[in-house]
């Protein structure tokens, strides 16, 4: 009898736990593929994210957050249990997160079953917009990447251009390579070669050998780290002659730096974000951001690390106004979160009826030395481009 | 004779099982989910296993029946508007004429060759749906339609909306694979196949048509890996070629089945339960990031110390006790 | 389309090629001798790649002798895996549940220690271009071609002419044969797989200076390593040299042609003709 | 009746729960040649195997001059100087004749070097000297038999086991290979022969055993086993 007294009580005690205190705990589900294909992504996020989480709780207002992580294991339908788990299970009332247009689909769509919004940094296909859904959210799209690539040849370039574009066939790299190849030939820029090779290729030799052939003297490689790895390989070992090698997402990393060394120099490539690059009115918040990652994680944050921690934050800041306006669930997340407008390290955030981002653009960095320099748009720049330099030449 | 009785009630037991948990939980969504992926695998592992387990025709690649039953339907109702329910009997209709297409000149092949030219097929039709128009490429396939909305007197069923739905309905797909496999094992057909299972050679001594019943055990297990896969895309709504021709769709089933036993027909589905409650509800629980590697370690064990399965392995403990019994 | 393209294209897969056989030869061996497909075979490499990468890059070892120590460590590695695929050797399918679990656990302890951090071998004067001749290419792949030349030669040569290298030849024909001669065919086996592990991971640092490291990529090494391994025939491993060259070639000038969109099709294609056609392999025998 | 090199007793072999032997005693003595008649399925081969260590016996012993072999290996048996010839042949098909002789001499204890050995084998069998470079997957099956024959006498074994090896062969191969079976006795080696060719079999044995279904129905001289009415009716045909 005694013993079932015991555990009476202790079940009672720890039914009783979690409401002490004397503030409100709001639960926000984040949702990354931390492991499969894309848990280089999901983990960069995830560490930003948890940055988000810190600072908020360590402010000292009186509403707490409860960061709640599942891992989707790069899977869709391991999505969708992400999402049950986190809003059945553990009654978060938004979502922050996903990578991969495929994994994000059903999982949105998921979470809108129950009107918990979902924001994601990772996903950029046009259809996730187009569905309709009213609590679908991103930070950034597609037309941003190439908007700024066109900006780099036609503004800061200057002489005969002639552009090769090879991407990856995946749909995120062949989108924007579809879109600047557009953008570049209503400027009149000719696009003298395009192809798009198969991911997980292994020998860019012929390839870049058919480049070479095609005289283009910028080439645009819309790609992954591999594929730039062995591209800007074989354009050395080739001695292609270039004026100019452009990326896109993944130049703007640390490990790009760090894994090519010498050879990274003076490649272009997208970024959302650089350390030092934030508009004026975020650069203190950026400041915070970056004291706080390298105390914690004792490296420097990617752009992966800004995406997450801006997801996260902007969540958390809906979170906060629903709870000064008494309204601290899930419509009420909602609404304070499709009221989002202010300028973050990585540009002003707002979103249009679908869910777009309305002012996202990309910034064009150039690797110099060791560092990243932001050489476009004018307004956040921080050097002059150096042009014509390739790393090989 | 014994053994086949005892796999009867043991399938009883375990359709029973299944149910009265889809009952208890059908209306939390996330268990109902881990249950309707426990139950997909298990109908995939369950067909797999018929070619198998029953055959003894190891493939390694049943994802491209699976992908393939997945596409046909997302194209048939996205692309020809067709009712879902249409769009799974043409996937399994067309995935069955392709299974017997392929495996006429496949089934020269023995053993590690034939598991891993099936592999090949799986890969092969990746490459095909990442290139074809019809199948949008590696952009995929979005806003596949759900099985719709229901009324039954005053019951509403909303497959869009209720995993409890979805998860009953992937359990009758279930329990329809299962006591096939059941009647199959049982019927002149099972012992026919169990023949070509045991010795090739022998049983085309003994006048059996070997390719027959290789031809069609293939296309019944063929039949149950595309009813997962049509019913797949009517659930997720999604369909890129990278989680259509998944590895996943390969492999766990092979996992799933030894996990369980392959000498029994239920062995495959109590794996599959299994495996992926323990994942879900056990592992990631005590552990979210290093799930992976204690799954692994999981199967490597059971592998190395029940080496039948645990089905196989306590089907097996009973025959011994009965015998000294006796 | 101008000589020089075709030319350095043909130059650039045959190095590829050799390259593959190179990243193949542990998991044709042991599939060779031991009739296991050792699915782990893609994260053995890794792990090498990975010793390497933190022997070259973080100790500044030279190469030569990090290619040494990868293998070293994999091998001792190797050796206690085989204890663990001894058990169940001789049920096929149950070995590949076992070495696919196997690199399950690896690839999570990578991702576990190392992150997911994508990782290359940079080695500055690796990556300079070497004419030979009218062509132009890459000196590490030149240099892993040739390491793939010295271990595919010597691996031949030791199976067809030592003692140790006939007891290994004749134990994968015919075990019981083998052991009615006295040759103690555990030991053989035993000897084989810890070789097979060990070559495996003296290729990962090569690996990781012509391609890239990261905790997921085994697996496409494996398949790539077993398409070959059907190609060359099993155990065959001068077929393996021969296969891989091929496909290099194959793919190479497939992009000279068309595009790399049809690299994918031509392996798979040339595996399911040869499975067809020639299912001993195009350099096998037939029995 | 002089010390037995192999004795069996109360042997019970078989695979998994299928049992061959059941019970079977037998020897044989060093320098002669010890026949076993059998028909197909009687365990002949399963005899050989598991004397081999191929096959563990699941009751019963084994001894080799003496000493027990239960429990060994088939490498450490063959190394006490037993060499198999198997069913079938056996040989390596991818090797040349010369590289499967040499695995043979892998079992030589001490004494000749590997040229003198091939050279005492090639003697034997001097229709493999043109041989030896050949792929052994390419001779007819009288020549694979002189290999297997050649290869289990590489060794220098002090016993050799034959299982079967006239199935198959052309009755001049056959002649041969009897020819060479009793140079062996008057080179000293103890022989036990497993045949379904009972007459020569007989014709040449110093002792014979009949096993019927796992179990010894007979064992006598050859004289007697010819008389016997049993012998006769089943293996000579009489």
């Amino acid at each position: 009898m005694k013993k079932f007294t015991l555990f009476f009580v202790s079940f009672v005690f720890l039914l009783v736990l979690p409401h002490k205190g004397f503030g409100e705990t709001v639960k926000i589900g984040v949702q990354y593929p931390l492991t499969g294909k894309l848990a280089k992504h999901g983990q960069g996020c995830l560490e930003g994210a948890q940055i988000a989480f810190d600072e908020f709780n360590s402010r000292g207002g009186k509403l707490k957050a409860k960061m709640i992580v599942v891992d989707d294991e790069s899977s869709p339908q391991k999505g969708v249990a992400a999402v049950e788990k986190l809003i059945a299970r553990e009654g978060v009332i938004g979502i922050n997160g996903g990578y991969g247009s495929h994994i994000i689909g059903p999982s949105s769509e998921t979470a809108a079953q129950y009107g918990v919004a979902y924001l994601s940094v990772g996903g950029v296909s046009s259809k996730l917009t187009a569905r309709g859904l009213k609590n679908y959210y991103r930070v950034n799209n597609i037309p941003g990447y190439a908007k700024a690539q066109l900006g780099l040849i036609r503004d800061v370039f200057s002489g005969e251009k002639k552009v090769a574009i090879i991407s990856n066939s995946k749909v995120a790299t062949l989108d924007i390579a579809n879109n600047i190849k557009k953008m570049l030939e209503s400027e009149k820029i000719p696009v003298v070669f395009f192809e798009k090779f198969a991911a997980k290729t292994t020998n860019f030799d012929p390839l870049l050998l058919k480049v070479k052939e095609s005289g283009a003297n910028i080439l645009i490689v819309e790609g992954y780290f591999p594929d730039y790895v062995a591209t800007i390989r074989s354009a050395k070992t080739l001695g292609v002659k270039l004026d100019a090698y452009i990326g896109a997402w993944g130049v703007g990393s640390p490990e790009f730096i760090k894994e090519l060394g010498p050879l990274s120099n003076y490649i272009y490539g997208t970024s959302l974000w650089e350390k030092g690059t934030a508009p004026k009115e975020a650069r203190d918040e950026e400041k915070t951001f970056v004291d706080l990652f390298v105390k914690k994680f004792g490296k420097d944050p990617s752009y992966l690390s800004m995406l997450g921690y801006i997801g996260a934050k902007l969540m958390l800041e809906a979170a906060e106004r629903a709870f000064e306006r008494g309204k601290l669930n899930r419509e009420g997340l909602l609404e304070e979160l499709r009221k989002t407008d202010r300028v973050t390290p990585i540009g002003r955030v707002a979103f249009d009826e679908k869910g777009d981002p309305k002012y996202f653009t990309c910034l064009i960095i150039q690797i110099r030395g060791n560092d990243f320099t932001v050489v476009y748009p004018e307004d956040r720049k921080n050097a002059d481009a150096v042009y014509p330099a390739v790393p090989w030449m | 004779m014994g053994r086949r009785r005892s796999e009867k009630k043991i399938a009883g037991v375990v359709t029973l099982l299944v149910l009265s948990s889809a009952f208890v939980f059908r209306r939390d969504p996330f268990v109902a989910h881990v249950l309707v992926q426990a139950s997909l695998l298990a109908l995939i592992s369950l067909a797999w296993n018929i070619l198998g387990g029953g055959c003894g025709q190891i493939s390694f690649g049943h994802a491209a029946f699976f992908g393939t039953g997945a596409y046909v339907s997302a194209i048939l109702t996205t692309q020809y508007h067709l009712n879902p329910w249409l769009g799974i009997a043409g996937a399994c209709v067309s995935v069955v004429f392709l299974s017997l297409l392929v495996g006429v000149p496949s089934f020269r092949l023995k053993g590690a060759y034939f598991a891993l030219l099936i592999l090949a097929y799986a890969h092969v039709l990746k490459l095909v749906a990442l290139n074809l128009e019809i199948t949008k490429g590696d952009e995929g396939i979005f806003s596949i339609p759900s099985f719709g909305r229901y009324s039954f007197g005053g019951m509403e069923v909303n497959f869009f909306t209720s995993k409890g739905a979805n998860l009953f309905l992937i359990l009758l797909f279930l329990i329809a694979g299962l006591w096939t496999g059941i009647w199959m094992r049982g019927s002149q057909t099972g012992i026919a196949m169990e023949a070509v299972r045991e010795d090739e050679v022998t049983a085309e001594a003994m006048g059996i048509d070997t390719l027959r019943y290789k031809l069609f055990a293939l296309g019944v297990s063929a039949f149950f890996t595309a009813l997962g896969g049509a019913f797949y895309v009517h659930y997720i709504h999604f369909l890129t070629p990278d989680s259509a021709y998944s590895g996943y769709w390969s492999l766990m089933p092979i996992v799933a089945a030894l996990f369980g036993g392959i000498r029994t027909v239920t062995g495959p589905v109590v794996g599959a339960f299994t495996l992926v409650c323990l994942d879900e509800f056990l592992i990631k629980e005590l552990l979210p990031r290093g799930d992976k590697l204690v799954y692994g370690l999981l199967f490597v064990v059971t592998i190395l110390f029940f080496p039948r399965g645990i089905l196989g392995t306590w089907v097996e403990r009973q025959g011994h006790g009965r015998k000294k019994e006796g | 389309m101008s000589f020089s393209l075709l030319a350095n294209s043909i130059a650039s897969g045959l190095l590829m090629g050799a390259n593959y056989a190179l990243f193949a030869v542990g998991l044709s061996l042991v599939f060779g001798v031991l009739k296991i497909i050792n699915l782990a075979h893609g994260e053995l490499l890794l792990a090498g790649a990975y010793v390497g990468y933190f022997a070259i890059r973080g100790m500044g070892v030279p190469l030569p002798l990090a290619l040494l120590f990868s293998g070293l460590s994999v091998g001792i590695v190797g050796y206690l895996y085989y204890f663990v695929v001894r058990r169940i050797r001789d049920d096929e399918l149950n070995t590949l549940i076992l070495t696919y679990g196997v690199g399950v656990i690896l690839t999570n302890l990578f991702l576990l220690l190392f992150t997911a951090d994508e990782r290359i071998i940079n080695i500055p004067w690796l990556t300079e271009g070497v004419w030979l001749g009218p062509v132009q290419v890459n000196r590490g792949n030149l240099v892993s071609g040739l390491v793939s030349l010295l271990i595919i030669g010597g691996l031949t040569f030791f199976l067809a002419r030592t003692e140790t290298g006939k007891m290994i030849r004749a134990s994968s024909m015919d075990r019981e044969a083998a052991a009615l001669v006295g040759v103690d065919v555990e030991r053989i086996d035993r000897f084989a797989f810890v070789l097979g592990c060990a070559l495996a991971g003296f290729a990962g640092p090569l690996f990781g200076i012509v391609s890239h490291i990261n905790p997921v990529g085994g697996e496409a090494v494996t398949i790539n390593a077993f398409i070959l391994t059907v190609l060359a025939g099993l155990g065959s491993i001068p077929g393996l040299l021969l296969a891989g060259i091929i496909l290099g070639l194959g793919e190479a000038i497939i992009v000279v042609f068309a595009s790399t969109m049809f690299q994918g099709i031509f392996a798979l294609a040339l595996f399911v003709a040869v499975l067809f056609l020639r299912p001993e392999g195009i350099f096998g025998r037939r029995e | 009746m002089p010390e037995a090199i192999l004795s069996l007793s109360g042997v019970v072999a078989g695979y998994g729960e299928v049992v061959v032997l059941r019970g079977v005693s037998l020897s044989a003595e060093e320098g002669k040649i010890t026949v076993v008649l059998g028909s197909n399925g009687s365990g002949k081969t399963t005899l050989m195997r598991t004397v081999m260590g191929v096959l563990p016996p699941i009751e019963g012993e084994i001894t080799f001059r003496g000493e027990s072999v239960r429990g060994l290996k088939t490498h450490q048996i063959a190394r006490k100087g037993i060499a198999l010839v198997p069913e079938g042949r056996r040989l390596w098909g991818d090797m040349t004749v010369r590289e499967n002789l040499e695995m043979g001499y892998l079992l030589r204890r001490e004494g000749d070097s590997l040229e003198e050995r091939l050279e005492e084998v090639l003697e034997i069998f001097p229709h493999l000297r043109r041989l030896l470079r050949k792929t052994a997957r390419t001779l007819s099956g009288g020549e694979q038999q002189m290999v297997a024959i050649g290869r289990a006498l590489m060794g220098d074994p002090d016993m050799v086991l034959l299982d079967e090896p006239s199935l198959g062969l052309a009755p001049m191969v056959v002649a041969e290979v009897f020819r060479v079976i009793e140079r062996m006795r008057e080179a000293g080696k103890t022989v036990l022969l497993v045949e379904q060719n009972a007459k020569k079999a007989i014709e040449i044995s110093d002792y014979v055993w009949v096993l019927e279904n796992g179990e010894i129905r007979f064992s006598g001289p050859p004289e007697e086993a010819e008389e016997n009415e049993k012998v006769r009716r089943a293996y000579l045909g009489l």
